[in-house]
């Protein structure tokens, strides 16, 4: 049977895709970012998931404003990187996993969550910046890929609650496909930022930590966090939050934290990086 | 500054893009959409009034779209994901954009950052900045 | 402040737009098909809503196979007819009410409902021909609609119980809107049909009167119903009964039936039509 | 006849648009739908094979396109409400592209619509029919 051991969290900055693309990831001046992933590089060697769940909210890439699905699951067997106005990003081919996407979207549906199934599209680097974050430079993903978007681009974003659900549902989903496979939860965005107006750049990074902090055990609370809240506190990107939620719920009650990671800022953003892991039980 | 009237409306500074913000700007992130391909950046380099006219926007909108006004943006309907292919047409960084909407200048912005961004103390609510 | 007080579920047979469209709907051999609107036409004169909520399904028309909504709901200021292949229906354009859409939308995610939202597209005779069937032949549809697609092309389509909970949902949503607006909720699709296979053709009138009898009292038990039933007892299309579901759950737990209407055939399917009141406590 | 495997797979005569039957008839579908533009439709006609070609689909599905064969384009991925988008381009019923599916003739079909439609006794179960 498929199964969850491992989840995480990281932020998906477009700045950090560019500057490993542009070759500058070993340059001094980003040791303090990238550093914070070489324990992560060789733990995913280790892990070698079949497939990653990657959850991430589009940016105005494939979906624009005439359809925006508050969570919709990828079933495509393969997902372009995107063209997000300056050629796509030169990374690999992202494969899915059709079968197990389906599987999943057939659960999900069933459980009572409202997905939409996309057959097509391109991932931006809400997606393909976690996969360079955490795989490095690569011929091929060495895993396949179910992209799982979650609108937090147009208010209202769903609730930490429902998100929290939604990790739960999927772990049933996974637990109950028949084949043999290593499957991880990643939950991405955030941290603190805030793109627009007077109050641009700003980064809370005592709500962020308390956030990492309460993940692993305080998780019941961290949901009941309003998306207002999230924007007055750490801006209004800051509710991309709500998708680590899902990577949490996805987990057992009872996990690990192996890594973590945080540095401010990376252009406008706070980057937050975390991994679980659960006990095997043997 | 915000253009909302909900009970995220005390929050200084921001604007939150939610419904009535997502029908006034309907247009306008459409035709900043249209941006995502480089045959219509290149149309709309030549001749930026004749290709904002092919979008039903209001004169206000083109306006601000032709003066590169972030705020101004933000308060007639444009969202900052959308908004960005206008600046990304410009060869602007996301930070520079940004930063305009600031009352910093983009190197005392990126300097902010640098310095840890921008506080949340005194920005939470309106009522502390009386 | 806004309120529901009445129902109305009705099959939303493409030919019988046809027909009303060529202006044949006054011949004979029409008129036990039409004649069960007769009461209707009237009812909704007296009954003046503002605002019809029409629940319905989309048939590859707006959505393709790329994005396939669960349950998408139009937040814009009007929706054209389409064009599904034959020019589009000569019937006025939709229009929306976005004040309360958006209301609805903010409500329902807050809710835990996972919607799309659409802010463009075009409408199909699954909602056209409900339209059509009450309203008759007008200049201007006499209320605003909002549109509320439910994916019952793809399996699988949500459930029954997921159906109900969301009729209770728009309910709560909707009695909290400050502008005094009758609206109604419409639930359209079915009864049983089937469009494919060595089995097409299938109509099953027992399970349909069953169905309707039901409705007003035993709903939750209408509620259980898999898709696999539906499909089994009443045909592939069958299962499109649950959008009813989404009507019945917006109205209170007593309702009374003021109307009722079944005919076989319209071309390949079952027409069921029925109208709910609630009692109005003075 | 059935195409799935799946607890549904016993129902006689039927085919649940799922999953798998989503993947197979992905390409197929989507070329269907591009029959709903008026200018596609013209092209088609000219040359079914030619536009066919457009689309990456199998040669079983094209070979199934240009026989009208919605027995077969069912089992190869075919949606009925895609596959309808063919029979109407060709100025057919709904109900005469349907019957073409049963072992009755579309006169036939017709006539046991009138009569009430086809009974689900015996055509719930594919035991039943053993
Ligand atoms: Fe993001
Ligand atoms: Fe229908």
């Amino acid at each position: 049977m498929a199964k969850i051991q491992a989840g995480l969290g990281t932020s998906h900055i477009p700045l950090l895709g560019r500057i490993m693309d542009i070759g500058d990831s070993d340059k001094a001046e980003w040791a303090p970012v990238f550093s914070g992933f070489d324990f992560t590089r060789q733990w995913i060697k280790e892990q070698k998931p079949d497939v990653v769940i990657l959850v991430y909210n589009d940016h105005a890439t494939t979906f624009d404003m005439k359809f925006i699905p508050t969570f919709a699951i990828g079933c495509a067997e393969a997902f372009q990187p995107a063209d997000e106005g300056y050629g796509a990003r030169p990374v690999p081919t992202v494969k899915g996993a059709p079968e197990l996407a389906w599987h999943l979207t057939e659960s999900l549906i069933l459980q009572g969550f409202d997905m939409t199934i996309v057959n097509e599209m391109d991932v931006d680097h809400g997606l393909t910046v976690p996969l360079s974050m955490v795989f490095g430079e690569v011929e091929e993903w060495p895993c396949r890929v179910i992209p799982l978007a979650v609108n937090t681009v147009v208010y209202p974003a769903p609730t930490g609650e429902r998100c929290l659900a939604l990790g739960k549902a999927l772990r049933e989903a996974v637990e109950q496909f028949p084949e043999d496979l290593n499957v991880q939860v990643w939950g991405t965005g955030g941290m603190s930022h805030q793109l627009l107006g007077e109050r641009a750049g700003l980064i809370n990074q005592p709500w962020d930590t308390e956030f990492m902090d309460s993940l692993a055990d305080d998780y019941q609370r961290l949901a009941g966090i309003s998306q207002v809240e999230y924007i007055r506190e750490s801006g209004t990107e800051g509710c991309e939050m709500v998708m680590w939620l899902i990577m949490r719920g996805a987990l057992k009650a009872k996990v690990k934290e192996v890594h973590r990671h945080y540095h401010v800022p990376v252009s406008n953003t706070a980057l937050g990086h975390i991994i679980f892991e659960e006990e095997v039980s043997q | 500054m915000n253009s909302n009237n909900n009970n995220y409306s005390d929050i200084p500074g921001t604007t939150v893009f939610d419904g009535n913000m997502a029908r006034k700007g309907f247009h306008l992130n459409q035709f900043c959409m249209s941006l995502m391909n480089a045959a219509n950046r290149e149309s709309f380099k030549q001749n930026e009034s004749a290709y904002l006219d092919r979008y039903p926007l209001t004169d206000a909108q083109k306006q601000a779209v032709l003066a590169r006004d972030f705020t101004q943006l933000i308060a007639l309907g444009g969202n900052i994901y959308y908004l960005v292919k206008i600046s990304s047409c410009d060869g602007l960084s996301v930070a520079a954009a940004v930063s305009t909407m600031t009352d910093l200048s983009t190197e005392e912005y990126l300097d902010m950052m640098r310095n840890g961004g921008r506080s949340p103390e005194g920005n939470r609510y309106l009522k502390e900045q009386q």
